[in-house]
C-alpha cells in the first residue's frame, strides 16, 4: 500500500507554470481555474487521491511554492507489552 | 489644436497598438503627432500605457501630467487615470473590467462594456478598437474613416482578414459611447 | 497491533531563501537554479557567511532572493567582484550568479583569469542560449540555426560564429578545481545539478581552487514556448548541443564525500 | 518622401542605412537594442556587415578597425556600454578617422535604470576619453531631427576626420513620430587618401595610429586636432530657437528636456510671460554666440536639463555673468512635465534674480527642500 | 620622521601602505608600474592583498569588490588604463563605496606617448563615467605631497564614501625628493554600516547595488550624491598660495605647471612683476571662492596647463568675466618650461588684455602662428 | 671536362621588410619572428593586400618594419580591430601580431570571441613569458616560480594563479581553423615555425576560419640573460610547460599541400 | 667536397646578439671586435675558411642582417661536343 | 641659493646613480633638492640624462632649460650641453669620450678623463664619480665629504666594499678639475 501525501501550494509565490502538473508521476495536479492568486495566475493544487508524496513537484517547482507532507505509518508495541 | 490622450491598461489588452492605431489615423489626417509607451524594465505583465498627442503644430513635451482624455481598460488604470485627468476632460472606461461608479463629477466618464462588445462581435482581442472608437466620440478631429484607413493601411497582413471586425468594434464602441447620456 | 501515523515534512521553500516573490517568469528555471543554491547553502550551515555577486541579466536582483549579502556586479564583472571580496574576506563563500552573456560574452576575460588564477570561488552559470534581460538576443551560447531578435533568420554560424561551450574551455585552465555541465529540465537532472553545486561550494569551502556549475536553462518567453516545451527543447536540442559532463574534477575534489 | 510613423531607435538605424552605412558593430543594450535588432535583420539583407560583438569594448574597437579601412561604420549603445568605449574613441581621436556613435542614454550612475536620462553629457561634450580630444555631438529631440541628424553625422565625422556622437533619451528613442526618411544613398567608398584599406598596387604603404613617442610630434597631432575643432566651431553650430525675438527670459534645453520646455513656454507666453526657448542641436559645438548675444539683452536664463546640470556650466561659460542664470533638473530617469518647467519659468519671471547666485546649489536646495 | 629620497611612484606606494592599504589590485602601465612593482613586494611582506589583474577593467571591479567588502582599497593606473575604468567608476560612484585611483597621467589621446601630461583634467574632475556624479581630485606637485594626499585620499573616500582619484603626471612620479613619511597606521576595518562582509550572525543581511529601477529612487540616490558633494565643496578645498597678497596677476597651474609656474613667477618677480601664484590641490572641488574673490581686485589670470585648456574652464566658471583670463598650455607629453612661462607672464603684464577674449582660441593662434 | 661555377644567393633579407632597422633588444626573437611573417607574405605574394594590426607590446611598431598597411591597436583589442577590418575587405589578409600580455591577459574577450567567430584572420602570437616593454612584469604565461619584476620571489601559483596555455584553450573552439604552437629556439623549430604561419595564412586565404600561431619567443632584456641563454631557456624551461604541437587543424586546412 | 659559401653582415643591422656565431655548425663565425656598427655594436663576421652556404646564420638572425651566397660548381659540354 | 645640474651620457655610464648620490648628498646637507632622469619609451640602450637642482627654499621647475652646469660623459651629451649651458656656466666633459675641442668661450668647459682616471683606480664603472668630483669643484655648497657620507649611506649593500673606491674616484676627479685652469 502506497505511502499517503499531500501537498500545499502557496498562493504568493505559484505562478501557475504547470511544470509540476506535467512532472507528477501521479498526475494528481491540474490548475486550479477557479482561483486567481495576487499576482493574477491559476495555481497549481492537487484534483485528486494518489498524492504520494514524492517531492517531485517541489523539486521542479521554479517558485519554491510548494511543501510536501507524507504521512509515514509504523507499528508501536502495544502498551501492556 | 492639441489634444493628448492616456491609453492605459493590462499589457495583453492590446493598449499599445490601441494608440498606434490612433497615431496612424492622426498622421494620414494631416495632423502631428507624437506616441509614446511607458517602456519599463524588463518586467513581464503588468500595466501598460501610451500617451498620444495630436496637434495641428510642432508638439513639445510628449508627455503629459493631466490629460484632457485617457481610456482606462482596467480597473487599477481607472483609479489612476480618474485622478489625473483635467477637469472637464473625458474618460472611457472598460466597464467590463471595473466595478465601480466615477468618482469625480469634473470630469465626464463613459463606461463602456469593450470586452462584452468585442465577444459579440466574434473576437474578444478586439475589445481595444471598441474603446478606441468610444474615445472618437470626443476627438472629433479624428473620423472614424480616418481610423479604419490606418487599420487598412498598417494592420500586418497576417491580421488583414480582421478588417471587418475592427471597423465593427470601432462603431459600436463609438454607437455605445453615443448613447451614453452627456 | 496498535499502529501509529505521523505527519512528515519532507519538502519545504528553502530557509536560504527571503519571503520576496521572484520577478522570473512563470516557468523561467532560473528560479529552480536558485533554489537549489539555496538549499546547499542552508545543509552546509553557510548562509550566514556568504557574500553573493549578481549579475547584470535576468538575475540582476537575484539579491533579493537569498537570505545572504549580496552585491550587484556590472555587466560581465561578477569574477572580478568576487575576487576582490573574497581575497580580503577568505574565510567567507562568494559565489557569483552569471548568465550566458554575462559570462561567455562580456565577461569571457574576466571568467577565464578568476580560472586560471585558481580564485576559491564559486560560479554558478545560467546558459539558456539567449540574452534574456533584454529581449531575446543571440548569446554565444545560441544554437546553429536558432531564431533571436538578433539573429532573425536564425543563427548562421558563417557570420555569427559557433556556440561556445564554457566548461570544457574553462576545464583547460590548471586553476580550476571543479568544473561541470548539469541541466535542469527534469527531475532526475535536477537531483544532479543539486549534486554539483554542492561539491562546487566543497570545493571552495576545502579551498581547492575555482569551481563553476554550468546549468542549462530555459528562457521560455523569449524562446516563445510554454515552460513545458521549453523543457523539452534543452532536452532535444541543448543537451547534444552542450554535453553533460564533469569537464575537470581536481584531485582533491574528487576525494569530497559527501 | 511621405511621412511614416517611425519609432525613434529604428528611425535612427533606417537613416544610417540610407545614409550608406557599410558596417555596424554593437551589443545589446536598453533602451537602445531596436536599433541592433533592426540592423541585425536590415544589413545582412543589403548584404552589408552587421556584427553582434562580444562587448562595448569589442564593438568599439571593430568600429575602430572599419573606420581604418575608410567605410562609414557606426555603432549605437546606452550609457554603461558607452563607458567602456572610452578607450577605444580616445584612440579613434588620436588616429583621426571618422566613426559615429549613438548613445540612448539611461539613468545612471552606475547600472541604474532605463529611463530617459541625460546624464552623460559632459561624458560626451568634454570628453570622457583621456587626453585633448573634442567630438562632435548631435542630439535631436524628434524622430525626424534623430534621421537627419544621424545623416548628418556620417557626413560631418568624414569632413572633419573626427567622433561624431548623437546622443539622445529613451523618450526620443522610444517615441513614435509622422518623419521623412532620406532616398537610399548609394554605398561608395570615397578613395580616402589616409585609409588603410590595403596596397592593392596601387600605393605606397600607409600606417594609422595614434602612438607619437616624441611629445612634440604628439603636440602638433594635438594641434591638428585643436585646428579642426576650430574649423567645426566655426561652421557646424546647429540650433533652434522659439519665441526669442521679444523674449525676456530664455530657456536653455537639449533633445526632450527642450521640447518639454517648448510646451511649456506656449502655456507661459499665453499667460503674458515673454519667454523664449533655445534648443541646441549641436551641444558640441556649443552654441556659444547666441547665447553671447542674448546675455547682452536678456534678464535671465532659466536651464533645464535631464540631469544634474552639465550642459548649465557651458551656458554659464558663455553667459559670463551678465545675466542671472535659473536651473531646473530632473535625474536618474525622471522626465519633466510641462507643468513643473512652467512653475519654474513663472519662479523665474516673479524674480528677483541675482547674478551672484549659483544656479545649481539654488536648485539643489529647492529640490531638497521639497522632497 | 626623517627625511628620505623618494621617487614620485614609490612614495605613494608606501605611502598608501602606510595609511592601512589593505589590497592592491592594478595593471601595469607606463609611468606608473613602479607602484605596482613596488606593491607586489611589499604588500605580500606584510600579508595583505597585491593581485596583479587580468586588465585595468578587472582591476577597477576588484577593486569595487573588495570595497564593498570594507576595507581600505586602491588601484593606480595610467590614461588609457583609467579610460577602461570608467564604468566600474561610475558603478563605484552609484553605489556610495569608498575607493581611491591614481592617475599618473601621460601623453594622449589614443596610445599617445610616456611623458608627463595633464590631459586627463576632465575626465577626472567631470566625471568620464555615466551619470551625474562628482569624485574628489586632488593633485599633488611635489613627492612630500603626493605622499600627503595619498594618506589623505583614503580619509576623504571613506568620510564621504566617495570616489578619490589622485592624478598626477610623470613628473611628479618620476621625480626624487627628500620627504617624510607617515608613521605605518595599523590595518584597522572600520564596522561599516553598509559593508558586505557576511552576516556572521551579528546582523540582517546587506546588499550594495546601484540599480535603482525607479526613476525616483535613483534620482533620490542622485540627491544623496549631490549632498555629500555639498558638504565636500564646503569641507575639503585645498590650494596653495604664493605671493598672492599684492598681486597684480595671478598665474592658476596644477600638479607640475604649477610648480613649473612658480620658478617663471619669481624670476618675474625679481624683475618687479607683481605676479602671484594660486596652485589648486583638490582640483575636485575647485576652489572657486578664492578665485572669485581674486577676480574682485586682480588685473589679469594667466591659467597654464600641461594641456589644452582644461581647469581652464573651471576658472573662467570662477572669474564669470570680471577680470582677463589668458591661457599657456603645452600638450602631448610637453613639459612647459619656467623661461615660457616667464614670456607669458611678461606679456600679460604687458597688456593689453580683453575681458571679452576667448583664451582659448587666442592662445591656439599663437601657438600655431609660433608653429 | 669543363666546369663553371655560379655564385648562387641563397638567403637574404625579405623584400616584405621596409629598411628600418627594428627597435628590438639584441638577439630578441620578435626579430625572427617578424622575419618569417614577412618570408611568407612574400612567398604568398600578398604583401600587396595585407593589413596588418600591431599591439601594445614591443611589437606596437611592427608597422614601420612590414612593407604593408598597417594599424595599431589599443592594448589587446588588435583581434576586434582586425575583425573590423576583415569584414568590411574580406580579399584583403588580415593579420595581428599580439604579446601575451596584450592577447592572454587584457585581450581574451577578444581573442576567445575572434576565435569563436571564426574570423578568417591569422593570429601571430608571440609568448615570452613576461610583459617586455613595461620593463619585464608577470604575463599570464610567466612561469610558476620564474622571478619577474611583479613576482619578485616567483610567481606564486597560490596568489598568481597558473599559466594560460592559449593554444589549447582556443582549440576547444569550432570557429578555429587552424591553431598550434611552435617555438623559435633553433634552427629546426624556426623553420617548423615558418611552416606553421605559412599554413595559418592559407587558412586565411582559404576562408577555413580563424587561425593562430603561438610562438615561444625570448626576452633577454628582462629575463636578464643573454641572447643564447635565453634560447636554452626557451627550450629547457619553456617547451615542457608549453608543449609544442598542432592542437587544431581543421578538416579543410588538413587537405592543403604547400 | 663540401660546397662553399660565404655572407655579408649588414652594419645597419646586426646588433652583436651573437645566435648566428652559436647557431653556425661550422664555427666560422665571431663577433668582429675592431669594428662598430653606426649603433654601436660589434657585428658578426666570418673569421675563417669552411663556410658552407647552409644560411642557418641566416635562419637564425632576429635583424634579417645576413645574406648568404653559395657556390655552385656543375659540368658543361664543352664547346665543340 | 639654487643651482641646477643637468648629467648626460650613455645609459650605462652611471649617469642616473650619479644624480642621485649628488641628490643624497644636497639633502643631507639640509638643502633642498629635487632629481629628475629623462624618462623615455621603453627603448634599449641610447642616451640618458637626469637633472638635479639643489637650492636653499622650495623648489619651482624640477627641470631647467639652460643649466649653469653640466656634465657631459660623451660626446653627443657635449654637443646638447655645450649648446644649452647658460652663459657663464660650468660644463665638465668626460675627456675620454670626446675628440674635439670646447666652442663656446662665454662659459667654462673642465675636460677630465674619466674613463683613464677610473680604470687607473681599477673599475672603469666609476667614471661618474670621477665626474662628480670634478663637479664638486664649482658646487662648493657640497662638500666632498657630503658626498662620501651620501654614498655610505646609500650605496646599495653588496657594493659596500667598492667604497673606498668611490670615495678615491671622488677626489681624483676633483683634483683633475682643479689641475684645470680657470
Ligand atoms: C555594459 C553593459 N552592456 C549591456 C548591458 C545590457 N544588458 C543587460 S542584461 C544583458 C544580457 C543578459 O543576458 P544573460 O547574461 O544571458 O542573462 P539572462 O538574462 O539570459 O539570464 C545585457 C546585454 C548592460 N547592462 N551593461
Ligand atoms: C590599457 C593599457 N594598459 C596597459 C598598457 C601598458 N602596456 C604597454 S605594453 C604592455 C604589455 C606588453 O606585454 P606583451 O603583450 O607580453 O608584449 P611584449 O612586450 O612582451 O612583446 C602593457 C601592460 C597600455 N598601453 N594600455
Ligand atoms: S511549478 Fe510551482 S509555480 Fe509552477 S505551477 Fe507548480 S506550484 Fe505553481
Ligand atoms: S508529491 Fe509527488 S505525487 Fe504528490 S503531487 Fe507532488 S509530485 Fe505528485
Ligand atoms: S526572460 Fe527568460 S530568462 Fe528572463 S526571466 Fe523570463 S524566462 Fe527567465
Ligand atoms: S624587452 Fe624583451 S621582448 Fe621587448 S624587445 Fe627587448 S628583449 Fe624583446
Ligand atoms: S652559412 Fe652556414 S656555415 Fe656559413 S656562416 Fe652561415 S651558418 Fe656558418
Ligand atoms: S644574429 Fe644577426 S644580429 Fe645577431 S650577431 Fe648575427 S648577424 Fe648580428
Ligand atoms: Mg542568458
Ligand atoms: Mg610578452
Amino acid at each position: 500500500m502506497p505511502a499517503k501525501g499531500w501537498i500545499e501550494v502557496s498562493d504568493t509565490y505559484c505562478k501557475g507554470c504547470e511544470l509540476c502538473i506535467s512532472a507528477c508521476p501521479q498526475d494528481v495536479m491540474e490548475l486550479d481555474i477557479t482561483r486567481l492568486t495576487p499576482k493574477g495566475y491559476h495555481p497549481a493544487h492537487i484534483f485528486k487521491d494518489g498524492c504520494t508524496g514524492c517531492a517531485i513537484c517541489g523539486l521542479v517547482c521554479p517558485d519554491a511554492a510548494i511543501t510536501v507532507y507524507r504521512e509515514i505509518t509504523k507499528a508501536v508495541a502495544s502498551a501492556e507489552a | 489644436m492639441q489634444k493628448e490622450t492616456i491609453i492605459a491598461g493590462f499589457g495583453g489588452q492590446g493598449v499599445l497598438f490601441g494608440g498606434q492605431v490612433l497615431a496612424y489615423a492622426a498622421m494620414d489626417a494631416g495632423k502631428e503627432v507624437t506616441w509614446i509607451p511607458s517602456y519599463g524594465p524588463e518586467m513581464r505583465g503588468g500595466t501598460a500605457n501610451c500617451t498620444v498627442i495630436i496637434a495641428d503644430d510642432e508638439i513639445g513635451s510628449p508627455l503629459v501630467k493631466n490629460p484632457p482624455l485617457a481610456i482606462a481598460l482596467n480597473l487599477p488604470s481607472f483609479d489612476k487615470y480618474e485622478e489625473l485627468l483635467a477637469p472637464g476632460g473625458t474618460l472611457i472606461v472598460n466597464q467590463s473590467m471595473v466595478d465601480r461608479e466615477a468618482r469625480r463629477d469634473d470630469i465626464r466618464v463613459i463606461f463602456v462594456p469593450c470586452n462584452e462588445i468585442a465577444e459579440e462581435i466574434g473576437n474578444k482581442r478586439l475589445l481595444n478598437m471598441v474603446a478606441v472608437g468610444a474615445l472618437l466620440t470626443v476627438l472629433p478631429e479624428i473620423t472614424i474613416k480616418d481610423v479604419e484607413h490606418a487599420l487598412e493601411g498598417h494592420l500586418p497582413e497576417r491580421h488583414k482578414h480582421l478588417l471587418p471586425m475592427n471597423y465593427e468594434a470601432l462603431r459600436r464602441g463609438f454607437e455605445a459611447a453615443q448613447k451614453v447620456p452627456a | 497491533m496498535v499502529t501509529s501515523t505521523i505527519n512528515n515534512l519532507v519538502f519545504q521553500r528553502p530557509t536560504g531563501f527571503t519571503e520576496t516573490p521572484t520577478h522570473y517568469c512563470p516557468g523561467c528555471t532560473h528560479g529552480v537554479a536558485h533554489r537549489l543554491v539555496a538549499e546547499v547553502l542552508e545543509e552546509m550551515n553557510v548562509i550566514d557567511r556568504t557574500i553573493g555577486v549578481a549579475p547584470v541579466g535576468c538575475a540582476v536582483f537575484a539579491y533579493n532572493y537569498f537570505d545572504t549579502d549580496f552585491v550587484e556586479a556590472p555587466h560581465g564583472r561578477a569574477p572580478a567582484m568576487a575576487t576582490g571580496i573574497k581575497r580580503v574576506l577568505p574565510d567567507r563563500i562568494v559565489f557569483t550568479y552569471q548568465g550566458d552573456g554575462d559570462l561567455a560574452s562580456i565577461g569571457m576575460g574576466e571568467i577565464v583569469h578568476a580560472a586560471a588564477r585558481g580564485e576559491n570561488l564559486t560560479v554558478i552559470f545560467i546558459n539558456n542560449a539567449n540574452y534574456g534581460m533584454t529581449g531575446g538576443q543571440m548569446a554565444p551560447t545560441t544554437l546553429p540555426g536558432m531564431k533571436t531578435t538578433s539573429s532573425p533568420n536564425g543563427r548562421d554560424v558563417e557570420t555569427q560564429g559557433f556556440p561556445i561551450r564554457m566548461a570544457e574551455m574553462l576545464a583547460t585552465l590548471d586553476g580550476v578545481g571543479y568544473v561541470v555541465r548539469r541541466s535542469l529540465h527534469d527531475p532526475k537532472n535536477i537531483r544532479l545539478a543539486k549534486k554539483a553545486i554542492r561539491l562546487a561550494f566543497e570545493t571552495q569551502a576545502r579551498g581547492l581552487g575555482f569551481s563553476m556549475v554550468e546549468l542549462l536553462s530555459t528562457c521560455p518567453t523569449n524562446w516563445g514556448m510554454t515552460p513545458v516545451e521549453s523543457l523539452k527543447f534543452v532536452e532535444e536540442h541543448m543537451v547534444p548541443a552542450f554535453p553533460l559532463g564533469d569537464y575537470k574534477v581536481g584531485a582533491g575534489v574528487g576525494q569530497i564525500k559527501l | 518622401m511621405t511621412r511614416e510613423l517611425w519609432k525613434g531607435n529604428e528611425a535612427i538605424a533606417e537613416a544610417a542605412v540610407r545614409a550608406g552605412l557599410e558596417a555596424y558593430f554593437g551589443y545589446p543594450i536598453t533602451p537602445q537594442t531596436e536599433i541592433l535588432e533592426y540592423l541585425s535583420k536590415r544589413m545582412p539583407e543589403l548584404g552589408r556587415t552587421f556584427v553582434q560583438a562580444e562587448s562595448e569594448l569589442g564593438a568599439i574597437n571593430m568600429v575602430y578597425g572599419a573606420a581604418c579601412a575608410g567605410v562609414r561604420v557606426m555603432s549605437t549603445s546606452s550609457s554603461p556600454g558607452v563607458s567602456l568605449m572610452m578607450e577605444g574613441l580616445s584612440y579613434i581621436a588620436g588616429t583621426e578617422v571618422p566613426a559615429v556613435l549613438v548613445n540612448v542614454m539611461r539613468g545612471g550612475p552606475g547600472l541604474g535604470n532605463i529611463a530617459p536620462s541625460q546624464g552623460d553629457y559632459n561624458q560626451a561634450v568634454h570628453g570622457g576619453g583621456h587626453g585633448d580630444y573634442q567630438p562632435i555631438v548631435l542630439a535631436p529631440a524628434s524622430v525626424q531631427e534623430a534621421i537627419d541628424l544621424t545623416v548628418l553625422s556620417f557626413d560631418l565625422a568624414e569632413q572633419y576626420r573626427t567622433i561624431c556622437m548623437v546622443i539622445l533619451d529613451g523618450c526620443v528613442g522610444q517615441m513614435m513620430e509622422p518623419a521623412r526618411m532620406p532616398e537610399m544613398r548609394p554605398v561608395q567608398r570615397a578613395n580616402w587618401v589616409w585609409a588603410t584599406d590595403g596596397r592593392m598596387g596601387k600605393r605606397e604603404r600607409r600606417i594609422l595610429t595614434s602612438i607619437y613617442l616624441d611629445p612634440v610630434e604628439e603636440e602638433k597631432t594635438n594641434l591638428r586636432l585643436l585646428s579642426r575643432w576650430k574649423a567645426i566651431r566655426q561652421n557646424e553650430v546647429r540650433y533652434k530657437e522659439y519665441f526669442l525675438d521679444d523674449a525676456e527670459f530664455v530657456i536653455v534645453g537639449f533633445g526632450t528636456a527642450g521640447r518639454v520646455a517648448l510646451s511649456a513656454v506656449r502655456t507661459a507666453r499665453e499667460q503674458g510671460i515673454r519667454v523664449g526657448l533655445l534648443r541646441p542641436v549641436t551641444v558640441s559645438p556649443f552654441p556659444v554666440e547666441v547665447i553671447d548675444q542674448l546675455a547682452e539683452r536678456v534678464s535671465g536664463f532659466l536651464v533645464t536639463e535631464m540631469n544634474s546640470g552639465q550642459m548649465l556650466e557651458d551656458v554659464r561659460l558663455a553667459v559670463k555673468g551678465r545675466a542671472p542664470i535659473e536651473f531646473y533638473g530632473r535625474m536618474g530617469g525622471v522626465v519633466p512635465l510641462p507643468d513643473e518647467i512652467l512653475q519654474e519659468i513663472q519662479r523665474v519671471a516673479a524674480g528677483p534674480l541675482s547674478i551672484g547666485a549659483d544656479p545649481r546649489a539654488d536648485w539643489f536646495e529647492r529640490m531638497t527642500a521639497q522632497n
